[in-house]
């Protein structure tokens, strides 16, 4: 497994001071840019190679650029028409040493650029895990206008939310169960694509605890602008008390409810159906999830099971109290809403 | 890789014929190249008489009539083939795409007349490159396809 | 035209019996001729969508089970029976003193490219009826994509051939049936070997 | 099946613009409704206004024969011109709102998402298909067989069937805007979104009948440049020795050629998905949507060369003609656009970089993609070399080529960025990537295609255009776009996606309100074009060059008289060098009374092309609102008019040698009459097409 390199370039942060400027003038122009927006203020260590590589490229393509900035205006006008001064060589075509030049640096630039891109490629791969430690494990399924996040080893999900501890790398497998969409948490790495009845992986890592963007930015309807969610890095300690949070406060994920789920919508509507007046603004809380939700979404592309058949678990009840009463929760705690009785 | 192992014995000895067939073949396509450029200099200077343009209708209907047997000959063996099974799956595939690409050749050859040296290079770099591109597109579809289907389980 | 000398191109080359097409027949035929190559790329595609999908039968039936090698058999004779035909067709245009043997040849090339059509439109027929119509599933919508596009071709040529009849027979043989034919006859050709990879690809390969 | 559905299909009023408005009075639908209605109210209005003034004028007549169903090539590229300007209007606009939008869509905007949808969908197609092709396909259509020496281009009628169908599929567009709501799929049109499933109106019908009449049109457009330039050069004019441009349409030509069927495949595809409920790309049953994502890139890449590589073809001619010099590295130009040409057709996959494949083929599409930069560097410098001692005069063009170099190269920086699948994990789908291809589009295409506007309308209409209104074109383009990209550059870095009709963060305002400043003073630079055209006609006596060389040009078509006749060339030149025309003026040979004149055969009209354009629309039409008769009726007038095009008989007519003397001999007086101009001079009214012979030194090769 490529363990995760990352080059100090003291370069390349010199470079990109102008556009560094510019993001951070606007970044106090608001609250909520607080949250990480952008890679090139990166939260993990992906999204900071990114932004090496970035600054890296643009440095080595000056070489190509400046002169043609500094060229273009500068012949054009040393050979201005009414310039009686300079020389006029209408009959001048060709030179063998600056065609060398001319092909040579560029064909130099590329090939230490396609150097660069093999490996950054291959060591930014967003299928290998990014390291040794014993990853979370997130399910990510994409609907029509926001993610639902499973953690299938915490048989809890939500939405609005994507809370892990800093302390561990994420080991992200996305499905869609509608159009297809882009999950992408710009502070933390790479976005990838989510396809319905395809599976695709994604690993990322958070330095430190925070909150960034993350989005969907494949265009996919009416709700597109608002399919936005924050991912939560925590302490470990601080997750721990998240997830009791979650499982306190959320509701099964049960058929009707996953019927609110995968019907179009906004996370807004979510909250109002599931009635998730108890939950933390912005988010909605599920308990008692499948740990084979994402395998039925795309088993339902597949030829399988219809929309309805879902969340069929192959958990038994018992084992679920088990896991339940581990966290220290009754089930009663829950705050159940009562649209669920029936 | 249906079958494969009872059609071993025969497979071979099949394959071995198929190999014989084609390579008997293929001297008598090339073969045309010769009366090719007489017939171009018999026509370039001896245009009207009317012997000389039977002889020309003969050695065109010949070259038809060659087309048309080796295209039913380089049809009906793989037909063969896969009706009777007669080579492990592997090699079925690979026999029934050399002789299609064969084929091919042949219907360049005697149908379509392209002939290389009594060619406009533009009509041969026109195919050739359509080539290209077409392995490209085609290549590069499968290659991609291939390699997301496996990555998407 | 100093060019008209040299007439090269690929195709039937009528020579100097007819000296009326030569200038044009360069142009006509090379552009012809590059008409065909994007078409090949669009087969081209079909090939590589219909390679990608053929196992995507969502429990559906697979090639194995819908495909019947004898009728196949009888279409491909068919068909290249009819390049032979057609090719004589050319050689009747270039040789022949009167229009008659050009249509009879024609004729017979309609008639091969009619079995070809209804021994087609039978396998489909057969195919729809066991529940593998275009919709069932992508295996099936690829192959009803690339083979029945492959037969409105053999159709279109049908109608072109028809067509060109007509006009012999109002205008004669002229320059215009001329081209036409020629143009034709890379169309037909064209189309016998796009059937060579079909049968090989889609049906032996289905079969294999 | 009632028979409102037998005779209109799913056309009812509910496609009418301000009905939902009517019905469901909501302040969103009210905004909305008012402002589609109000634009499908001015194309309709303008569409009565033309109809007006042309019968008012009694002009049809003259209409249908000189224009309509003209097969003149030059006639052709003019049309092909006015349709881009038309749309490319249109287009303008709706980005101004969507600019308009973005800058106040903290928390909403004024904007319905569906309208927002539509208008970034109908934008995007637009100005590739409707605006930059027809300009760069009338572009061709009109220079091209003059640089190459010959009378029309190799297939007349065929040329008028492309226009017809590219126009047919324009009006798709058009008439979108009145009649039910386009696609909301984006130019891409990326399924399941643009299935059934998901999308159940006639938006992306109209999407893919508009598209694939377009890419017809394109790819026999494609057919005729090429066998053109094959087979119709004049004597001597070898590939080595065509002018750059004709070169970069003969690239252009083979790219539309390979790159066009991709494209039809894949609308073909979605067509069949839509209608017969075939799973190409829909979700389960054996569908795979990554496959469309392959095939409209396989045509989408090739397409960014077709749309750049004639821009630089015009850039290779006013940099050596405004700089009075010789292009410098003929040959390594021709080289690199081959290399370009070629490389396009092996880079798709850079456009799904994020879908998921290995990193292996990432990389390997990613290094091919840099490789692209190569040979496009090279020309930057070739052409900063071939202003180098040389007399550079700064004319509207050579200012919208110094924009383009300066623009261009940023661009370029940020196409590398993109090429690392590693950086493109951050900024695909992004407004960088927006920016991005802006910065390759607009500087590199649009500059390029108005340089070309500017340079050869004089051989076109016989007058130049007015230089002042064209300096503030150009300055506001280049201004306006400035403004309006590079701040798209930082919100994208930002992570602010594509498409988005409002944001929650204020962090991105103040980047969009300078976007939209920019937005403002792109308008300003449209506005100037159309001023610029109406001040040009107004001082056409003054502008006038009948000698018909008003920049001391050094191909073909500056040989021959402005407007250039019918015929082009009264005697088809012989070439035995580069820049014919420039040795003949050193030589003194031009300008000379051909020995003997001969009578020309051309073409005749063909309504053909108008035919097609009518039956290919109404049945697109019909496709779209699944008006069966309709579809069926014009299938069988597409199938009349093809086959009987084929009985037609004495298509052509002949121009008699006399007719031929008598207008050579009067453009010859005019040269005579004319006062030869050095080139400071070339902005003033003394400049009537004849260049004085003052700084250039003797012979050029």
């Amino acid at each position: 497994m490529p363990t995760f390199r990352r080059r100090p370039h003291i370069g390349r942060r010199a470079i990109g001071t102008g556009l560094l400027a510019a993001l951070a003038l606007s970044a106090g122009s608001g609250p909520a840019a607080a949250e990480g927006l952008s890679f090139l203020d990166p939260q993990g260590p992906v999204a900071a190679a990114q932004r090496d590589h970035f600054y890296a490229v643009i440095l080595l393509m000056l070489v190509v650029v400046v002169p043609v900035l500094i060229f273009t205006p500068l012949v054009a006008w040393r050979y201005r028409y009414r310039n009686h001064g300079a020389r006029y060589a209408p009959d001048w075509k060709f030179s063998w040493p600056l065609e060398a030049l001319i092909w040579g640096v560029p064909v130099a630039v590329v090939v230490v650029l396609s150097v660069w891109i093999w490996q950054e490629t291959h060591d930014l791969d967003p299928y290998a895990p990014l390291a040794a430690d014993k990853s979370l494990r997130v399910e990510v399924i994409g609907y029509d206008w926001k993610w639902l996040f499973v953690y299938p080893d915490l048989h809890i999900a939500t939405m609005g939310v994507l809370g892990f501890p800093s302390d561990r790398s994420l080991d992200i497998r996305l499905t869609s169960a509608s159009v297809m969409q882009s999950f992408f948490i710009p502070a933390l790495g790479s976005q990838i694509y989510a396809m319905a009845g395809m599976r695709t992986k994604l690993h990322l890592k958070a330095n430190r605890p925070g909150t960034f963007l993350g989005e969907n930015t494949q265009y996919n309807g009416k709700g597109f602008h608002d399919q936005k969610f924050r991912a939560r890095a925590m302490t470990a300690r601080g997750f721990t008390d998240w997830v009791k949070q979650v499982r306190a406060k959320g509701v099964p994920l049960d058929a009707k409810a996953y019927d609110v789920v995968r019907a179009k919508g906004g996370l807004t509507d979510v909250r109002r159906a599931v009635a998730g007046g108890s939950m933390p603004p912005g988010t909605v809380y599920f308990t008692d999830v499948s740990a084979d939700l994402l395998a039925n979404v795309m088993h339902q592309f597949n030829g399988g099971a219809s929309s309805s058949e879902v969340i069929v678990s192959e958990r038994s009840p018992a084992n679920d109290t088990a896991l339940r009463s581990d966290a220290g929760h009754a089930a009663s705690a829950t705050g159940e809403p009562p649209a669920r009785e029936e | 890789m249906s079958g494969g192992k009872k059609a071993v014995g025969a497979g071979t000895l099949v394959r071995r014929l198929a190999i014989l067939v084609v390579a008997a073949l293929l001297p008598a396509m090339f073969a045309r190249r010769r009366t090719g450029t007489r017939s171009l200099a018999g026509s370039t200077g001896s245009h009207g008489r009317p012997e000389d343009e039977q002889a020309e209708y003969r050695r065109e209907l010949g070259s038809y009539v060659r087309g048309v047997s080796l295209a039913f000959v380089l049809t009906a063996i793989p037909f063969a083939l896969v009706h009777w099974s007669m080579l492990s799956h592997g090699w079925l595939l690979v026999a029934i795409g050399v002789l299609a690409l064969v084929q091919v050749v042949v219907h360049f050859r005697f149908f379509l007349h392209i002939d290389p040296p009594n060619q406009h290079t533009d009509d041969l770099m026109l195919i050739l490159f359509t080539s290209l591109i077409l392995i490209a597109m085609a290549g590069g579809t499968t290659w991609i396809l291939t390699d997301l289907a496996a990555r998407m389980h | 035209m100093s060019r008209a000398k040299d007439v090269r191109h690929p195709g039937l080359r009528l020579g100097e019996g007819h000296p009326d097409v030569a200038a044009d027949a360069e142009e006509m035929n090379f552009g012809f001729w590059v008409f065909l190559m994007s078409d090949a790329i669009v087969f081209a595609l079909l090939f590589a969508t219909y390679a990608r999908m053929v196992s995507s039968v969502a429990g559906g039936l697979g090639p194995e089970a819908l495909f019947d090698l004898k009728s196949i058999t009888i279409e491909t004779a068919a068909l290249l029976a009819s390049s032979f035909t057609f090719g004589m067709a050319s050689l009747a245009l270039k040789y022949a003193r009167s229009p008659r043997p050009l249509v009879k040849w024609l004729c017979v090339t309609l008639l091969l490219a009619a079995v070809f059509l209804g021994f087609e439109l039978h396998d489909f027929a057969h195919m729809i009826a066991m529940g593998a119509g275009p919709s069932r599933s992508g295996f099936a919508s690829a192959f009803f994509a690339l083979v029945p596009l492959h037969g409105l071709h053999v159709l279109a040529g049908c109608v072109w051939a028809i067509a060109l009849m007509a006009q012999i027979a109002i205008h004669g043989i002229d320059k215009e049936v001329k081209l036409g034919v020629q143009r034709l006859g890379l169309f037909w050709h064209f189309l016998d070997i796009v059937w060579v990879v079909i049968f090989t690809v889609v049906y032996l390969g289905g079969l294999a | 099946m009632t028979l409102h559905h037998l005779l209109l299909g799913r056309l009812d009023l509910h496609a009418l613009p301000f009905w939902t408005m009517i019905e469901h009075p909501t302040h969103e639908t009210i905004v909305n409704g008012t402002i589609t209605t109000a634009a499908a109210g001015l194309e309709v209005l303008a569409a009565i206004v033309v109809i007006a003034l042309v019968t008012r004028a009694g002009k049809w007549r003259y209409l249908w024969s000189e224009w309509l169903t003209s097969v003149d090539h030059k006639r052709i590229g003019i049309m092909y011109i006015a349709l881009s300007f038309v749309m490319m209007s249109r287009a303008l606009i709706e980005a101004a709102l969507m600019r308009t939008q973005q800058a106040f869509g903290l928390g909403g905007g004024f904007l319905s998402p569906e309208h927002f949808g539509e208008l970034f969908s109908t934008h995007g197609t637009i100005m590739i298909f409707f605006m930059a092709m027809p300009f760069l396909t009338g572009v061709i259509n009109f220079a091209m067989p003059l640089q190459i020496g010959t009378r029309d281009v190799s297939f007349p009628v065929m040329n008028s069937v492309s226009l017809g169908l590219t126009t047919a599929g324009a009006m798709m567009i058009v008439i979108s805007l009145a009649l039910g709501k386009f696609s909301t799929g984006g130019w891409s049109g990326y399924p399941p979104f643009t299935e059934a499933a998901f999308n159940a109106g006639v938006g992306p019908d109209y999407w893919i009948w508009a598209v694939t009449l377009s890419s017809l049109g394109t790819m026999m457009s494609g057919i005729n440049f090429a066998v053109t330039i094959y087979k119709r050069r004049a004597p001597g004019m070898t590939f080595m020795r065509m002018p750059l441009f004709t070169w970069t349409a003969l690239c252009t030509a083979i790219l539309m050629i390979f790159a066009m069927p991709p494209l039809t495949v894949a609308t073909a595809m979605l067509a069949l998905d839509r209608y017969l409920d075939f799973h190409f790309f829909t979700n389960g049953s054996g569908g795979n949507m990554m496959n469309y994502a392959n095939l409209f890139w396989l045509f989408g890449h090739p397409e960014v060369y077709i749309l750049i590589l004639p821009a630089f073809g015009v850039y290779s001619e006013i940099f050596s003609t405004f700089s009075g010099k010789l292009l410098y590295g003929y040959t390594s130009l021709v080289l690199a656009t081959m290399a370009i040409a070629v490389i396009s057709f092996a880079v798709w996959l850079h456009h799904f970089f994020t879908m998921g494949q290995n990193a292996s083929v990432n990389a390997a599409f990613g290094i091919a993609t840099m490789l692209v930069g190569i040979p496009t560097g090279v020309k930057i410098y070739d052409w900063i070399l071939t202003m180098f001692r040389g007399r550079v005069r700064f004319t509207v063009p050579i200012v919208y080529g110094l924009g383009f170099m300066m623009l261009f190269v940023l661009g370029g920086l940020s196409g590398i960025l993109l090429a690392n699948p590693t950086l493109d994990y951050q900024v695909h789908n992004t407004l960088f990537l927006v920016a991005h291809f802006h910065n390759m589009l607009i500087p590199g295409l649009l500059f390029g295609m108005l340089a070309a506007y500017h340079y050869w309308f004089p051989k076109a209409f016989g007058f130049r255009l007015d230089e002042r209104w064209g300096m503030i074109s150009a300055v506001s383009w280049i201004v306006g776009f400035m403004l309006a990209f590079f701040p798209l550059y930082v919100i994208g870095a930002m992570g602010f996606p594509r498409r988005t009709v409002a944001y929650f963060d204020p962090v991105y305002r103040p980047w969009m309100l300078i976007a939209l400043a920019g937005a403002a003073v792109v308008l300003v630079a449209l506005a100037s074009l159309f001023v610029q055209l109406f001040v040009s006609i107004r001082r056409r006596e003054a502008l006038a060059v009948p000698a018909g060389d008003p920049w001391d040009g050094s191909n073909l078509e500056w040989a021959i008289a402005a407007p250039a006749p019918e015929y082009n060339f009264s005697v088809i030149p012989d070439v035995s060098d580069r820049n014919p025309f420039m040795i003949a003026k050193q030589k003194g040979d031009a300008y000379q009374t051909p020995a003997e004149f001969q009578d020309i055969t051309m073409p005749k009209n063909s309504p053909l092309g108008m035919a097609l354009a009518v039956a290919g629309g109404a049945l697109a039409f019909g496709l779209v609102w699944h008006i069966w008769w309709l579809v069926a009726l014009s299938c069988l007038g597409v199938l009349v008019a093809i086959v009987g095009q084929g009985f037609a008989r004495d298509c052509e007519k002949v121009i008699p040698a006399a007719e031929v003397r008598r207008q050579h001999e009067a453009w010859l007086r005019t040269v005579a009459a004319s006062r030869a101009v050095p080139r400071d001079l070339e902005g003033e009214p003394a400049n009537t097409g004849l260049a004085a012979r003052d700084r250039f030194s003797q012979a050029a090769e």
